[in-house]
């Protein structure tokens, strides 16, 4: 039982934190269409930079703060200068975004050396609770409220605003939208930022979770969160979260009952959900085949 | 008076010189046809009007402020409203979230517009909850009219209202556009001779993206020199 | 006429090819000699890439595993029998056959979905054939990989390097036609309207078929050429970098267009190659994946069709102006 | 007389909505049919049932004599059923003769050749030369489809079903958005198919001086229901039709015309 | 052109292929600054060896076999080395094995750890100063294991963790342990804490990790309390880098190969004061030591031929050959050309001014306590 138990928390927690990485991915992918292969680049810089200021600055709150802000000017660039050309084109948004993973992982090595990174935590998120056989560490109960917090307040914003309707129009016809009176280009700097940020939120969080970060890490997240996303359903913010949970408790469970089969894991469940249901788990009818 | 003005506009798509020196005028209250042949430069004219396609040189001024050069979003918040050749359907959305769409930036009263146009086009109403995609030709045409007079209150730019609707359609388009007209002025292309010259008050006729000839409405139709000449009508 | 002989390129070709063929003659630099080598390899699985994403329009984040069971065939059978020739073909044809069977099977069960998901799903797979590669570790010793040895001629790098250049030839070659035959023009049509394509009686299902089998069945070509070059193998031939390799190859030369794919071969192996020398005297460039990053940036916002679809623009933009020319001509 | 194409009891719905009631058509072969009704009514759908793009709940379809019900969108087009859209759909990016050549390739059973034989690519070329001049697009050999003007690109779409060589041909407004001055090209490429007898045409229009001049029969079809179907003089004074579909504007110029 | 071939003759050349970018590229950088210290060292500064002159040449293999097999091919042919030296990974340095054979070069192999080096893949040609998978087991072992000790092992599931754990836990059997729970994890996974858990069931005295590479899980194991609940950590102390990132383990003990306080020799102080005059203060760090060691294992080498390059002379002295490294003293192995080397028992320690956990010594495990079985047979 507090096997069970155990298990149970630490998926959550690896799943929510699966989701802030896959919320912004979502985001962008979902309601702009837009195949951001950059996005593992911006969370690595999220993690960096989290880690570097908390270091320097020793305010956690700081760190998130710092982290955000340069996943969004990071964001900015990417948008202006390598997603606005290329809108509306999968094949090339694909290409185009991974020259601008490959460029931003490296970039990390300029600013931080070739050698991952330690990062600690502040005090009042060390340690872990303990009710008898129970291990429950701080800093995945904070990864669970803030990653709950981060889904409420993504779907406040896209089901109680008109932002979600208006993006989704965009893509389907940028040009009419404007014709509406709508600031499409606008918007999508937007929602790009938002996501960006969301990115690099992820990152920074994630840092502390694991405890280093390195360079590499970001086409290695990269894909996870494109896993979770098309498992979940494109553009289904309840499908990404859905599917992160799973991702996070199938892997804690398979790693204690299955752990020879726990490196294949996300990919079987990748190919199984495309194989049965190819619109993913909440995806809409019809947008996958 | 004039509600909109185009003076001497020149628009090039690519290296192809489309409109090349497009002057006009559309009158207050008034409808106004757009005649010419396919490929003319009808639909470039509304586009740069729109902003989608700036001109290089000369001037739109709309209540007599100038609004070419400024970006798209701006120019529909003049409240122009803009009927595209395509439809400009999204075909992923519903009915009622295109016209919510509509009245997100909809200058005058949008409710009472929206009351309106599912009077006026029943068949919205009923398919409310269904996408815009996969409505039928007429259906989305009718979508597309109402999306823009939500949208805008002052001019709607209408491309080809008639194209693929039923007579019985047309005729009821017709009307609608007579109706709409005595709340807002229009600016039609339509290649439609019959339907245009009952509704238009005033014509242009287009060439290789000139004016060639502009006149009454009513002038045009014992005018069988012009008719024969530009428009193939015997 | 358009579409089945074009004389200019084929001139070209030739001469290139002639060109390649004197090299080892003109050239005695054996690393030149194994880079032009290594290019020729990567090459052809560009190519094999390029009738995926360049003539079909099918988006593989996948296309390593035909890459990997093609090393891996001829690998294992060098390891498990002698090095001769006949086991060569042995590896070669069981390779060839694992991949044609390995892509029918997902083509068939997944074609069906649109490019990214196809791209995702392809992906998966791939990294399934990673895992296994790495577990099961009593045949292929997992990610360290194990050593065999190859029969002489082609550890004889003059020589192997013929056997790569003939290839590379043999090999475009052969897809040219296959893009020149009608099932190849099907495939472009079903790049562009697939809609269209099915309403004029073809089941696009079956062509995307075929161009993933015959894409499959060339990737594993290269894979076993590139095992013998290296005479070792790891699970590095199933890393999404080798897919990802090949893209950046096919779209830096050119999608569509095979010498592009070539080209793409050339001018990314070549770059690294020099960018890597530098790095050694200029420490500046020691970061120079970003520049091929930049670099590769560029080339897809600047020249969206890549190197050939430039020249291709240059040469017909001269083409028209001589051909205006010519109509003024005969108009005075 | 002879029938090429017969549905029974065809019905088709989306969730709710049923779309198509139960419509029993009979195509006589060699004669042009034209389907008319409003906006809505169901008649692109109609085709799209009988091209096999969406499966009908219930009812069957008859090709000379043989339930094609089942059968997928490429195999009809292999039995002799080809279409064009409401909305052009051609192959923007591939040259007119290279979009005509695809329509060619395939009426000649040529569907898996993975080698190009030059024979058969220069009798091909032939093939689509013809047809292009049939349809008045000679010159325009090497232009890309997308480049084309909407009125050619009708045309490119009807040369493309001419190279087909189908038995049957299903049109689907192929004037929707074309210049009066252009309307008689079609107008004549389309009777022309006609008078050469060679395949049996059915046909959507909403241009009913163009549908009077052109049809045999005419099926009226009202929210999915075959209202009407037969002599197109008869049908037209159908007081339903009258009010259903042409309303008031038209009664004048076809009663005159 | 008599004078340049005798003067090409006098000149000794060595290749030195190493990871300069890409995730190994500090392992490469530092073998490589350590191999040009441990030239100026064995040589005393002349760069000279029996009057004849050494060179080396450093060519980068971007942790890409095919690059690696390249660049040592142009090392082979246009260089014409006499000898190879590397390289940071093993999967290059498997794909180098066949051209020390085909072009009849000794290999010096520095760093790459994977056993079948030289065991199932060895040829005569190669030789290995770093030292390997087995041999840190064995020391690993040594550290922690004795009679009626249970201990649970956790490692990536790759090679090198499968391969460091076979090895370690019939070195731990030998000693009388028992291995109660073998846990290995996806080496890319976030969340590590189910592998944790089922170890902490188990409830063993010691866990034995094997781990390399970045994303470690120190943090994790600290989280989970797993000190508090009776169970010793031990690992290997590599590198800095990764010392770095170990803060969480600090109290733990387990095995060093180098660090620059522990093997007490001169070779070592040499080493140490060298470095910090050369990079501004730095201190060197394990691969820097490896690299230093190849080089001298190079130069002996030569010392006793007399600089005479005949391959074959040099293997028969290479054989069996003792000699002094920073990293202690060496000896290659007859049968498969490992070098035999002391490894440490240390536990990791807090120093002040020190932005690291310092491996403190318990005691030196001698090179016949470290010494793994002989593979290359098989
Ligand atoms: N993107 C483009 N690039 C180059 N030329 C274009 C482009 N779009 C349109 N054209 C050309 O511009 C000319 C004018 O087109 P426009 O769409 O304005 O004509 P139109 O009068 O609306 O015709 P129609 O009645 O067919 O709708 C045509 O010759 C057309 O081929
Ligand atoms: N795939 C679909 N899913 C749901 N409803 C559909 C679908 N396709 C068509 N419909 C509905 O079926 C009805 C008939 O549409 P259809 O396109 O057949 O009309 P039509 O007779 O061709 O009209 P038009 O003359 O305007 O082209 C419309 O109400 C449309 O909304
Ligand atoms: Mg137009
Ligand atoms: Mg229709």
């Amino acid at each position: 039982m507090e096997v069970f138990i155990n298990l149970l928390v630490n998926g959550v927690s690896t799943g929510l934190l699966i989701f802030l990485l896959a919320a912004g991915l979502t985001l962008i992918f979902g309601l702009m269409s837009v195949l951001n292969f950059a996005h593992g680049g911006l969370f690595v810089w999220g993690a960096f930079s989290g880690a570097w200021i908390f270091k320097e600055t020793n305010s956690f709150l700081l760190a998130i703060a710092g982290s955000i802000a340069i996943g969004m000017v990071l964001g900015w660039v990417l948008e202006r200068f390598l997603i606005r050309p290329v809108y509306g084109n999968h094949v090339r948004q694909l290409l185009i975004t991974l020259g601008g993973m490959l460029v931003l992982s490296e970039s990390i090595k300029i600013f931080w050396g070739p050698n991952p990174i330690r990062v600690n935590l502040p005090a009042w998120l060390e340690g872990s609770y303990q009710f008898d056989g129970i291990i429950i560490i701080k800093y995945r109960v904070f990864v669970i409220v803030v990653g709950l917090l981060l889904y409420l307040a993504l779907w406040l914003l896209l089901s109680r605003t008109q932002i979600g309707l208006m993006i989704r129009a965009g893509v389907l016809d940028k040009e009419m939208v404007q014709a509406l009176g709508i600031n499409v280009k606008g918007l999508f700097t937007f929602v790009f930022l938002l996501g960006a940020g969301l990115a690099a939120l992820g990152g920074a969080l994630l840092a502390p979770y694991s405890g280093v970060v390195f360079a590499e890490m970001g086409m290695q997240y990269a894909i996870l969160a494109f896993i979770v996303v098309i498992i979940g359903g494109m553009g289904s913010l309840q499908g990404s979260a859905l599917a992160s949970l799973i991702v996070g408790v199938a892997g804690a469970f398979m790693a204690y009952y299955m752990p020879d089969l726990s490196l294949a894991l996300n990919m079987l469940l990748l190919a199984t959900v495309l194989l049965v249901k190819p619109t993913g788990l909440l995806g809409e009818k019809g947008s996958a085949v | 008076m004039s509600l909109l003005k185009l003076d001497n506009l020149e628009t090039y798509l690519g290296q192809y010189h489309i409109l090349q020196g497009v002057s006009m005028s559309v009158e207050v209250g008034s409808i106004t046809v757009l005649f010419g042949r396919n490929g003319a430069g009808k639909t470039t004219t509304l586009r740069s009007i729109m902003g989608f396609n700036p001109s290089t040189t000369g001037s739109v001024h709309y209540h007599n402020q100038k609004i070419s050069g400024m970006p798209t979003h701006l120019i529909s918040r003049k409240g122009i409203g803009y009927v595209p050749e395509n439809q400009g359907i999204f075909s992923a959305l519903t009915i009622e979230e295109t016209l919510n769409l509509a009245r997100a930036k909809s200058t005058g009263d949008a409710e009472e517009k929206m009351e309106w146009m599912l009077e006026l086009f029943p068949d919205l109403k009923k398919f409310w909850r269904k996408k815009s995609g996969l409505l039928s030709g007429g259906q989305k045409q009718m979508l597309a009219i109402a999306r823009a007079y939500i949208n805008g209150d002052g001019l709607l730019l209408i491309d080809e209202p008639s194209k693929g609707l039923s007579p019985i359609m047309v005729e009821k388009l017709m009307e609608s556009i007579l109706k709409m007209k005595e709340k807002t002025t229009i600016l039609l292309v339509e290649q439609n001779f019959l339907m245009a010259s009952e509704i238009g008050n005033y014509f242009y006729i287009m060439d290789d993206g000139k004016i060639v000839h502009d006149g009454w409405m009513q002038d045009l139709k014992d005018d069988r020199e012009t008719c024969q000449k530009y428009l193939g009508i015997a | 006429m358009r579409g089945v002989v074009h004389k200019v390129p084929l001139y070209w070709g030739l001469a290139i090819l002639l060109f390649m063929l004197l090299f080892p003659f003109v050239n005695d630099s054996r690393s030149t000699l194994i880079l032009l080598t290594q290019i020729f390899i990567f090459a052809i699985f560009a190519m094999s890439f390029d009738i995926l994403l360049g003539y079909t329009g099918i988006v593989s984040f996948g296309h390593c595993m035909f890459f990997g069971i093609g090393a891996y065939s001829t690998a294992l059978i060098f390891n498990q029998l002698d090095a001769t020739l006949p086991n060569f073909i042995l590896g070669l044809v069981i390779g060839i056959l694992l991949s044609a069977l390995v892509s029918y099977i997902i083509g068939l069960l997944s074609l069906r979905l649109k490019s990214h998901f196809y791209a995702m799903l392809t992906l998966a797979v791939s990294q399934l054939f990673l895992v296994l590669a790495e577990k099961w570790r009593g045949l292929t010793h997992g990610g360290d990989g194990f050593t065999f040895s190859v029969p002489d001629i082609f550890k004889d790098r003059t020589s192997f390097y013929y056997i790569t250049l003939i290839s590379v030839a043999i090999v475009f070659i052969l897809l040219k036609l296959f893009t020149e035959s009608s099932a190849g023009k099907v495939l472009k049509a079903i790049s562009q309207n697939e809609y269209r394509a099915e309403a004029l009686g073809y089941k696009s299902l079956q062509y995307k078929l075929i161009a993933s089998v015959t894409a499959g069945v060339a990737a594993s070509f290269s894979g076993s050429l590139y095992a013998v070059s290296l005479r070792f193998i790891n699970t590095n031939v199933f890393s999404i970098e080798v897919t990802l390799d090949a893209l950046l190859m096919t779209m830096i030369g050119g999608l569509g267009t095979l010498a592009g794919a070539i080209a793409g071969a050339g001018i990314i192996e070549f770059l690294r190659h020099y960018l890597s020398e530098l790095a050694m005297i200029y420490p500046i460039f020691e970061r120079w994946t970003i520049i091929l990053g930049f670099l590769y940036i560029v080339v897809l916002l600047g020249f969206p069709s890549g190197l050939a679809g430039f020249i291709k623009k240059f040469t017909s933009k001269k083409g028209r102006k001589e051909k205006k020319k010519r109509e003024v001509g005969k108009a005075a | 007389m002879e029938k090429i194409l017969e549905t029974k009891s065809l019905s088709v719905s989306f969730g709710e909505h049923d779309v198509i009631k139960e419509v029993n058509l009979e195509i006589e072969r060699g004669k042009l049919t034209s389907i008319i009704g409003p906006n809505g009514a169901g008649k692109t759908t109609l085709f799209n049932l009988l091209s096999g793009q969406i499966a009908p709940t219930k009812g069957e379809i008859y090709f000379k004599n043989d339930n094609v019900t089942k059968l997928s969108v490429p195999l009809r087009a292999r039995r002799g059923i080809g279409r064009s859209f409401q909305l052009t759909n051609i192959f923007p990016e591939l040259t007119v003769l290279e979009n005509i050549r695809l329509a060619i390739q395939s009426s000649s059973k040529d569907y898996y050749s993975i080698l190009p034989r030059l024979s058969f690519m220069s009798r091909q070329q032939d093939e689509a030369k013809a047809a292009m001049e049939r349809c008045m697009l000679s010159g325009k050999e090497d232009v890309l489809a997308q480049d084309l003007a909407h009125g050619e690109k009708r045309k490119l779409e009807l040369a493309m079903l001419l190279a087909l060589k189908t038995e049957l041909l299903l049109l689907d407004e192929p004037t929707a958005g074309i210049s009066i001055e252009e309307i008689p090209a079609i107008l004549e490429v389309i009777e022309n198919i006609k008078k050469e007898g060679m395949c049996t045409i059915v046909l959507i229009e909403h241009k009913m001086e163009m549908v009077m001049h052109l049809s045999d029969t005419l099926v009226v079809l009202f929210n999915g229901e075959l209202l009407a179907s037969g002599n197109p003089k008869e049908i037209i004074k159908d007081q339903r039709v009258q009010t259903a579909y042409l309303g008031g504007l038209h009664r004048e110029s076809i009663k005159t015309g | 052109s008599g004078d340049t071939a005798s003067s090409e003759e006098e000149t000794i050349k060595i290749g030195v292929l190493a990871s300069l970018t890409g995730p190994l590229e500090t392992y490469g950088k530092q073998t490589v600054a350590g191999f040009e210290l441990g030239l100026d060292y064995a040589t005393e500064g002349s760069n000279e060896v029996a009057g004849k002159k050494v060179e080396f040449i450093v060519e980068d293999t971007e942790t890409k076999p095919d690059v690696a097999v390249r660049k040592a091919t142009k090392l082979l042919e246009e260089d014409e080395v006499d000898f190879l030296v590397g390289s940071s990974s093993s999967g290059d340095t498997l794909a180098l094995l066949p051209l020390a054979e085909e072009y009849e070069k000794i290999m010096v192999v520095e760093p790459a750890v994977a056993d079948s080096i030289t065991g199932k893949n060895w040829n005569k040609y190669i030789f290995r100063t770093g030292r390997n998978s087995s041999q840190d087991a064995v020391a690993g072992a040594a550290a922690i294991a004795e009679k009626d000790v249970k201990i649970a092992t956790f490692a990536q599931d790759n090679a090198y963790g499968r391969e460091g754990i076979a090895a370690f836990k019939e070195g731990a059997e030998k000693l009388g342990a028992t291995i109660v729970n073998e846990q290995y994890a996806d080496p890319n996974s976030t969340d590590f804490t189910a592998n944790i858990q089922s170890i902490i069931n188990e409830k063993p005295d010691y866990l034995y990790i094997v781990w390399a590479g970045s994303n470690a899980p120190w943090k994790q194991l600290k989280d989970m309390q797993l000190e508090e609940q009776g169970i010793k950590i031990s690992t290997a102390a590599q590198d800095i880098a990764s010392l770095k990132t170990m803060d969480s383990l600090i109290g733990m003990s387990g095995f060093s190969i180098y660090y620059h306080t522990l093997p007490d020799n001169k070779v070592n102080d040499w080493l140490v004061e060298e470095h910090k005059k050369k990079f501004d203060g730095e201190i060197p760090d394990l691969f820097t030591a490896g690299g230093m060691t190849a080089a001298i294992s190079i130069v002996e080498a030569l010392k006793k031929t007399e600089g005479d390059k005949d391959v074959d002379g040099l293997i028969t002295t290479m054989e069996n050959m003792e000699f002094e490294t920073p990293k202690g003293k060496m000896k290659f192995r007859a049968e498969d050309h490992q070098a035999l080397q002391s490894l440490y028992a240390v536990t990791l320690e807090e120093q002040e001014g020190v932005d690291h956990p310092v491996p403190v010594l318990i005691r030196e495990l001698n090179m016949e306590e470290t010494e793994p079985p002989i593979r290359n047979g098989e």
